[in-house]
């Protein structure tokens, strides 16, 4: 089935709207996408998402770039060799603040990079949106085969939705 | 933090939130375009300065050796220093989970990235071969030449490069909800463009869920970094063996002097500019309270910083130390010296009173003061603890000249002109970070 | 995901490790000139124009010279052995053979009559002067101390910067001798000191 | 003509030519030529550069290589000999020559920028004329040899000739020639020691200038004779001084010095006896008076002083003087005790109208010490002109209308005399003006016909400075300009005119100088002309000891403690003194002597009048605020330079500046002391010291160029000195400062030393890597404070060798110049109103092994070579000046504009020195310890395939420095001559306790006190 049809839910409550997701966890229905304008717990909760993955790009950034600090000063100073001050050729302490730098930069991007690769994915693609979610209303949107569309709207509705509507 | 005691609920709706941000974003008014056209009259005199410096030479500033560092170097350190706040306030105080920090964390992160790529203007400004400062990056060349990681200028390559990237980075990262909100709000031309940059951004729990969580981690690389740059900055001077330089107290003392000249330059900023942009009901005094607070910490380390340094110049026994710490309060610059002690230390300790905290106008001055003191710190610290140092036959006393103020006005001018022009184009205030405190309207009674 | 952050960080570490691992710029070094000479070709008119380099006052050609008659470098840059300059020969050097060669061929002749032109001239104030064509000119803030390199690569060793000259029958710039990883190369090749005080200062 | 030793390695990098100077010639004078200025060309090669071969090839002309030609230094009457040095035949520096007995191979800052005459910009390109309006008109050499012959045949009036050129062949053809045609030659030029011949005359009947042996002299007394800056021959008399009062086994000379101004010979002397103006005399004539009262041994003749001396004592001169009979007494014991002792009178002393008297007084001191014929040697003939007294007849004469042709030739007396002496006037009453002047000065400009004269480095000359000495000049390039050589120009006239000139028949001077020679050579029995010629040009002349002439008291022996009268009657004694750099103001026009601070005051490019503390406090005027001295011949109007070494009714002001002419380094510059002077009066001399003053402050400020900063040591231990009572026992510094039972400066303890010690040692280990592995030596440099005297002769040879560029006056006095090497002056214990002791030293890049410098450079521009040179890399430096900063001693030196260019405009960037990068705009520089004579060295020994012998480096500074006080080596090498140095107790770094571990290590100046 495709991945944007379904049912389309809209709350003005957040309990409503949790509760909506309780029922669909319920009933099995898990490939759920919720809009909102901010994180929000009770979502979250309601949703038991696993924890996001972000951090391990974080980590492999941080350690990338801290070796390779490490690495690119101390090379490059045994590549010439050169004296100043009377200071070993290639002397750490001051190297340390180089690879703290990179530690940080390197981290930092790859971060990003780790949020955009999770957030981009293929089966959530063209789900259908409302441009009120960015505003005050939660979306909760369910793909569904036609058979299952009106037992979802149903449920929807009692859940306290203020607007259902059939997609894809 | 005991802020959050009477923390004043905020009374808007979701709705009202975006409604009154996305206004922000309308035609602006005259005044708007006043300010604006003065920013980029200051740009342009600095530019020309610029041009003059590259033409005749570096002598057309004010440098009287032994200061061979004058009011470039120290107007460097007082715009990264002014970044600062910006850095602490988003990241710092976001791990803390301050809640007055989300109204005003927008303005001063821009105002952090913002002050970064003015500073980062000036080492290339001040070096005397401005066409060769990519010198200074390690990059493979036909000399098989590295730079010197030993030297604390590229430390500072390395920090500011960072700094800047990062902030950046944090601040888009912060932007794209918002970009996405103002998106469903305009149409037109407005809207593609804005959509564009929202990357997308639906507010799906999926993208949330990685965006809350990659937020924290930037926030949790930012907070060291923003402790770690103004310390390396600190160390260009304090890894020198120059008396008034060399102190171990450096790297703290300039971290506490850049948040509190951040600060300042904040409320310098977001007093005038919430009138402006009318949204004195979201940046209300409790959050000046707050800042004010910030800032009389920041300032009274400083004072105790002073303090030791004087003292630690006595007790050392070192005629070196003695004679600048002497000549700092009585030589021949004696007036910049105290301009800092009084500007920094004395000034900020009014904030002690409540009244003076929540008084706008008030804070206003004191923030023009700690903006003064503060240039004046660094100007102390490089101009007078280099005319005295250790042969007094060579002592000399710089005096800045034309070149030396064309750039730092135009310095200002390059900062303004890119704050007014992203307060016009992006939420100045960050809406989803406010949504996150309005609580959803519920069914069965509210919370 | 995983599989993607694995990716992601293999990515960083290879940019680091690019930056490392900076591939040298190549620097070509012609060996000292091959010691059999083949007669130098007769050129006409029209291919001289063809041929690199800039064209002299008078078309000099180093590969009759050098070539084919084996004349040592140093019979004309005489100081080369002895001073950082190699030194140019005088007109009167080349006059010393001159007097009596007049050349083989039509062109070559004509070349010699302009020679022999500059040397009658030599105390008329107002005449033209000789004006060679620098090929070669070292950065002023570089020192090139000719001698040592003689003494220590031998008198042959001029091909190795100015390439093989006993085959040019006119000289152009082989190599940019202000690349300065073009010395570095033949330093680092040798042993011998890369000292930035011993050619900047 | 000796190469010398050393062939340089340097790729030629000679300045383009240009419109200034006439390419053909231009080129004729350089072998090879590369379009664009010699500046830090990035590596821009692009532009098509010219090679201009030879058309013939000298033989002693090798490119790349320096050739070096014997000649002699005519920017005094010293005549010390010279080495210059050429390049591709342009001359790029002067060196004392070894094999001369006036210098012994050093030469003073004057003599070396004898070069910046040469190329100076101010230069005549060729002959001129006045016009009819009255300017110079250009016009050919062949119009004006026609003029002047066409004159000579119907002068109108005697023919006269004023000249300022030494003995010598040219001085000899000048007094013939000008005598053939009925005229005579009137040899002038100022101080000329006229007072001093005088006394001799009348003390010892002799009309001759002696020679002083300061180096044998154990007890030295100088009568405002500043015999290290302007007094006879200051090189020799420095060397000598050097040798008595530097510290060597365990003693030293004693120096006083008695005048009015305390001068830099004065400040170097152990104590100053601060006479009131003209006094000297009573002090010298009662110090007489006790020796002979109180000692024995004296030459048995002086006993006929005793009716003279009797009236003479101590008391007498004490009310005079103003100097207490107690101390004059001491002064006498220790003068007679320490034997030889030398007295010698001139200077300001030499200046008024007792001169003659001090003089006297003088020869009877020495003669009644015994040290008439041992260090005062007569029979030495140190030349002297007809004096002032001739000079006044030609002006009579000129005045009168008498003169109708006037030839001027190296003088110039229009600046050179006061107003009040009226000789402009006299002088413009002849009808016919010539001069010879190569520069446009004010007698020049005052003149009909300018036949401008070949520099002495472009023509064949030579000098007799004095008797036994007769030293060569040759041509060592081709004349930068169009000019000639003086005696062409009498010769070819003599042509022309023939008549009574028909007698001088030479074709050209050099033919008649060759001539003359071989007179010498015959006289000295040489055999072969020939060789006995090329020998002397070799060696720059002919040299030997001339032999001392006995003398006894002269019948009328004697001299009177009188006081001189004094023109006017303001409060102050005004003393004009000859600048050290400047003297007469003939260096006014060579940015070298202009930017090389006055030895005492550090004022460089500027006038200013020196007051006494309280005397400055009395008027109100502080430093650099404006003063007017009025004196009855005129006003003056200076900045003010408050100087404890000027006595509370004394106001000094140096000569030198105030030109009107004179090129555009000395036209308008600076104010002329003369202008407050009375003329002659029958005196026959000039007295400088003569008029009172009435000083008023007036609205005005100007900032003194002063490079000095803070005059005070303020206890960091720079300058060490100690009694020489503690350094004969051998104390280290340290241990001399705990026997004075004063703390030392503040030092690491002991375990602090040791820790850093083993630190360091680790340090070393852990640097040893690449080169930094291979054995290499360490240069090294010693400077002996003893013997140093601050007379900066250093500082020029540096900026000479080194391509250092002059900033100006503006830049100076924003504290920019670019002295590599500098002389720093620190003022000691004045603080209770007693006069100021200097401390000198001379101060370069100490090369620091733990260089505070090379660290903080980002792109490694600054950083340690193998063989221990702090090495500094124009073309890497990118100019973030964190070096200069964080070098302790302060002796990096910025590239703020592009100085090189307005530095050495034509024809001066024909001296650049193509061993030595000339620095781009923005670039760090600083002193290398002259590498590139180091590399020059090595590379020669490589080619010797032997190593490098020690004293075969020899930087500029130690090769200039007259006192030798600079030692250069191998610290590695243990026969080397420093590494003997650096076993001396008394040598301690500066700013030891930072541990930067300079390889510049300083021998403590050692003083006479205590024990006076």
């Amino acid at each position: 089935m495709a991945a944007s049809s379904g049912v389309l839910a809209s709350f003005e409550h957040i309990d409503s709207a949790v509760e909506a997701i309780h029922r669909l966890r319920a009933r099995g229905f898990t490939d759920l996408t919720v809009y909102s304008a901010a994180p929000n717990h009770e979502l979250e909760e309601a949703l038991r998402h696993p924890v996001s993955g972000v951090r391990l790009f974080t980590l492999i950034g941080g350690i990338t770039g801290c070796i390779a600090g490490y690495a690119m000063t101390t090379w490059m100073s045994y590549d010439w060799p050169l004296l100043v001050g009377g200071k070993p050729i290639a002397s750490i302490p001051p190297y340390v603040v180089i690879m703290f730098e990179l530690t940080i930069l390197l981290g930092a991007l790859s971060t990003v990079a780790g949020m955009i690769i999770l957030s981009v994915r293929r089966s959530l693609r063209g789900r259908p949106f409302h441009p009120r979610f960015s505003d005050d209303r939660v979306g909760i949107f369910a793909p569904c085969g036609p058979e299952q569309v009106d037992a979802l709207s149903g449920l929807f509705r009692t859940a306290g939705a203020v607007e259902v509507t059939r997609e894809g | 933090m005991t802020a959050i005691a009477h923390e004043p609920a905020i009374t808007q709706t979701h709705a009202e939130v975006t409604r009154d941000v996305v206004a922000t974003l309308d035609t602006p008014s005259r005044g708007y375009y006043i300010a604006l056209f003065a920013a980029v009259g200051m740009f342009l005199v600095g530019l020309g300065t610029f041009v003059l410096l590259l033409k005749d030479g570096l002598g057309l500033a004010g440098y009287v050796p032994p200061v061979m560092w004058l009011v470039y170097i120290t107007t460097f350190v007082f715009w990264v220093g002014i970044g600062h706040a910006g850095t602490l306030i988003s990241a710092i105080l976001f791990l803390f989970r301050s809640p007055w920090r989300t109204a005003v964390y927008r303005s001063t992160e821009a105002m952090t990235v913002f002050a970064v790529m003015t500073a980062g203007l000036f080492p290339i400004i001040h070096i005397g071969r401005q066409w060769i400062f990519y010198w200074l990056l390690p990059y493979p060349n036909q000399r098989y030449l590295w730079p010197n990681f030993k030297s604390p200028l590229i430390w500072d390559v390395f920090a500011i490069g960072t700094y800047l990237t990062v902030s950046t980075t944090f601040l888009v990262v912060g932007l794209v909800p918002d970009i996405a909100a103002v998106r469903d709000k305009v149409s037109g031309w407005r809207k593609k463009l804005y959509a564009a940059c929202s990357l997308g951004w639906t507010g799906s729990d999926n993208q949330w869920r990685h965006y809350t969580r990659g937020y924290l981690y930037l926030a949790a690389l930012a907070t060291p970094l923003v402790l770690s740059v103004h310390s390396v900055v600190s160390w260009d001077f304090a890894m020198s063996i120059i008396p008034g330089w060399h102190g171990t107290i450096f790297a703290p003392y300039f971290v506490a002097g850049a948040i509190y000249s951040g600060i300042g330059m904040v409320l310098t900023l977001l007093i005038p500019l919430r009138r402006v942009l009318k949204i004195e009901h979201m940046v209300t005094e409790y959050h000046f309270d707050n800042l004010a607070k910030l800032t009389l910490l920041t300032g009274s380390i400083l004072f105790y910083a002073y303090l030791m340094e004087y003292f630690v110049g006595w007790y050392s026994g070192n005629t070196f130390e003695q004679t600048t710490f002497y000549r700092r309060a009585l030589g021949p610059q004696w007036w910049a010296g105290w301009a800092m002690i009084i500007c920094n230390a004395f000034v900020s300790q009014l904030l002690w009173f409540k009244k003076i905290r929540t008084n706008l106008t008030a804070l206003f001055v004191i923030s023009i003061f700690i903006n003064i003191g503060m240039w004046f710190e660094r100007y102390v610290i490089i101009a007078s603890s280099l005319s005295n140092d250790f042969v007094p036959y060579a002592w000399g006393q710089a005096d800045p000249t034309w070149a030396d103020w064309g750039i730092l006005l135009g310095s200002f001018g390059w900062f303004l002109m890119y704050f007014l022009l992203f307060a016009r184009t992006f939420p100045i205030v960050a809406i989803q970070e406010i949504k996150e405190m309005i609580p959803y309207p519920r069914r069965k009674g509210g919370h | 995901m995983r599989k993607v952050a694995v990716l992601g960080s293999l990515l960083a570490l290879g940019t680091a490790g690019g930056i490392l691992l900076a591939s040298r710029p190549s620097t070509a070094q012609q060996g000292p000139a091959a010691p059999d000479s083949l007669a130098a070709p007769a050129l006409a008119a029209g291919d001289t124009a063809a041929l690199p380099g800039p064209r002299q006052p008078i078309f000099f050609r180093h590969d009759i010279h050098a070539g084919q008659f084996k004349i040592n470098c140093q019979y004309c840059h005489y100081s080369v052995g002895v001073a950082s300059e190699p030194g140019i020969p005088s007109v009167e050097t080349c006059m010393g053979c001159h007097l009596v060669i007049a050349g083989s061929d039509s062109g070559g002749r004509a070349e010699i009559r302009k020679l022999r032109q500059f040397w009658n001239d030599r105390n008329n104030p107002d005449a033209p002067r000789l004006e060679w064509v620098r090929i070669h000119t070292l950065a002023r803030h570089a020192h090139f101390p000719h001698m040592r390199h003689i003494k220590a690569m031998g008198p042959a060793a001029c091909g190795t910067c100015h390439g093989d000259v006993s085959r040019m029958p006119q000289v152009w710039e082989v190599n940019n001798v202000n690349n300065m990883g073009f010395c570095i190369d033949c330093h680092l090749a040798r042993g011998v000191s890369r000292d930035c005080f011993v050619c900047h200062y | 003509m000796a190469h010398r030793g050393t062939p340089p390695d340097d790729h030629l990098a000679p300045p383009a030519p240009s419109e200034g100077l006439d390419r053909r010639r231009f080129l004729t004078v350089l072998g090879v030529s590369g379009a664009g200025a010699a500046a830090l060309s990035g590596c821009s090669t692009d532009k098509v550069e010219k090679l201009i071969p030879y058309l013939v090839q000298s033989e002693d002309q090798v490119p790349g290589l320096p050739t070096v030609y014997a000649s002699t230094c005519t920017e005094c009457a010293a005549g010390c000999g010279l080495h210059v040095v050429t390049r591709e035949a342009r001359a790029v520096k002067l060196e004392g020559n070894p094999d001369h007995p006036v210098n012994r191979g050093t030469l003073c800052a004057r003599g070396q920028a004898g070069l910046q005459g040469l190329y100076n910009p101010g230069r005549l390109r060729g002959p001129m004329a006045r016009t009819a309006e009255g300017r110079h008109e250009p016009i050919t050499w062949d119009d004006a040899m026609a003029r002047l012959a066409e004159r000579l045949r119907a002068p109108g009036g005697a023919v006269a000739a004023l000249s300022g050129a030494g003995e010598g062949t040219f001085a000899d053809l000048l007094t013939a020639w000008v005598a053939a045609l009925g005229g005579q030659t009137v040899r002038w030029e100022p101080f000329g020691h006229e007072a001093l011949r005088a006394a001799n005359r009348r003390v010892f009947g002799l009309d001759e200038l002696p020679a002083h042996d300061f180096a044998a002299a154990r007890h030295i007394v100088s009568f405002g004779a500043d015999f290290l800056e302007t007094w006879l021959a200051p090189v020799e008399q420095q060397r000598g001084f050097a040798e008595a009062h530097g510290f060597r086994d365990g003693q030293m000379a004693k120096c006083v010095y008695v005048g009015p101004r305390r001068s830099l010979t004065g400040l170097n002397a152990d104590e100053w006896l601060a006479t009131a103006p003209g006094t000297e005399a009573a002090v010298a004539l009662a110090m007489a008076q006790v020796i002979l009262a109180e000692r024995s041994g004296w030459p048995s003749d002086a006993s006929a002083l005793r009716p003279l001396l009797a009236e003479h004592t101590p008391e007498r001169a004490a009310e005079r003087s103003g100097i207490e009979a107690e101390r004059i007494r001491q002064l006498a014991r220790e003068f007679a005790s320490a034997q030889p002792s030398l007295a010698v009178a001139g200077g300001i002393a030499g200046q008024h109208r007792a001169a003659i008297e001090v003089c006297a007084a003088v020869n009877i001191l020495n003669y009644v010490a015994g040290n008439v014929g041992t260090t005062v040697r007569f029979g030495a003939r140190l030349q002297a002109g007809d004096g002032y007294a001739g000079l006044q007849a030609l002006q009579s004469a000129m005045d009168a209308g008498r003169v109708g042709v006037v030839l001027v030739h190296e003088t110039n007396p229009v600046y050179a005399l006061p107003r009040a002496a009226g000789f402009a006037a006299a002088f413009a009453k002849v009808p016919f003006k010539v001069s010879t002047a190569s520069v446009y000065d004010e007698t020049a400009a005052a003149c009909d016909l300018i036949l401008p004269a070949h520099h002495a480095l472009e023509r064949w000359d030579d000098l007799r400075p004095r008797a036994g000495v007769h030293s060569l000049m040759q041509p060592v390039m081709e004349p930068v300009y169009d000019t000639r050589h003086p005696g062409d120009v009498l010769l070819q006239t003599a042509r022309a005119v023939g008549g009574p000139l028909a007698a001088f028949t030479a074709p050209t001077f050099e033919a008649h100088l060759r001539a003359a020679w071989g007179e010498v050579a015959r006289r000295r029995g040489a055999a072969d002309a020939q060789a006995f010629w090329r020998e002397a040009l070799r060696r720059g002349g002919v040299f030997e000891e001339a032999p001392v002439t006995p003398v006894r008291l002269a019948a009328g022996a004697g001299a009177s403690g009188a006081t001189p009268a004094l023109d006017g009657d303001g409060p102050l004694t005004l003393v004009a003194y000859p600048s050290p750099m400047l003297t007469d103001g003939r260096g006014a026009n060579r940015p070298w002597l202009l930017e090389n601070p006055d030895p005492v005051t550090k004022i460089t490019w500027q006038s200013w009048i020196e007051l006494h503390p309280d005397t400055a406090r009395t008027l109100d005027v502080r430093e650099g605020e404006h003063l007017q001295l009025t004196s009855p011949h005129g006003t003056v109007t200076a900045p003010v330079y408050v100087y404890g070494g000027v006595r509370r009714d004394v106001v000094a002001v140096p000569l030198g500046l105030g030109h009107t002419e004179y090129g555009e380094f000395a036209a308008g510059r600076g104010v002329n002391a003369l202008d407050l002077l009375g003329g002659a009066d029958g005196n026959g001399f000039l007295p400088y010291c003569s008029t009172r003053v009435v000083a008023a402050k007036v609205r005005g400020y100007t900032k003194l160029a002063k490079t000095e900063g803070n005059p005070r040591q303020l206890g960091r231990g720079i300058v060490e000195a100690m009694p020489v009572a503690l350094a004969a026992r051998g104390l280290t510094v340290k241990e001399a400062y705990e026997a004075m039972g004063h703390p030392h400066h503040e030092l690491n303890p002991e375990s602090e030393l040791e820790a850093i010690e083993g630190w360091h040692q680790a340090q070393v280990e852990k640097q040893k890597f690449g080169a930094y592995a291979e054995e290499h030596p360490k240069w090294g440099l010693a400077v002996d404070l003893s013997r140093c005297t601050g007379c900066s002769a250093c500082v020029t040879a540096c900026y000479a060798e080194n391509n250092i560029p002059w900033v100006g006056e503006e830049e100076v006095t924003r504290g920019r110049e670019m002295s590599w090497m500098r002389i720093e002056r620190y003022w000691e214990g004045d603080e209770d109103g007693a006069p100021p002791e200097a401390r000198f030293i001379p101060v370069m890049c100490q090369h620091c092994d733990n260089a505070p410098c090379e660290p903080v450079c980002p792109v490694y521009a600054s950083y340690h070579t193998p063989d221990g040179l702090n090495g500094q890399v124009y073309n890497r430096c990118v100019g973030t000046r964190y070096c200069g900063n964080n070098c302790p001693y302060k002796v990096r030196y910025f590239n703020w504009f592009a100085y090189a260019k307005q530095a050495f405009p034509e024809p001066m960037n024909l001296q650049l020195n193509p061993e030595v990068t000339v620095r781009a705009r923005g670039v760090m520089e600083k002193c290398t310890f002259c590498v590139q004579r180091i590399r020059a060295a090595q590379h020669h020994a490589r080619l010797e395939d032997r190593p490098v012998r020690d004293g075969e480096i020899v930087t500029a500074c130690a090769q200039a420095c007259p006192s030798g006080a600079l030692t250069f080596g191998d610290v590695k090498n243990p026969d080397s001559r420093l590494v003997a140095t650096l076993a001396n107790p008394r040598a301690y770094h500066v700013f030891e306790e930072i541990n930067v571990r300079p390889a510049v290590t300083y021998l403590a100046k050692v003083y006479h006190g205590g024990e006076a």
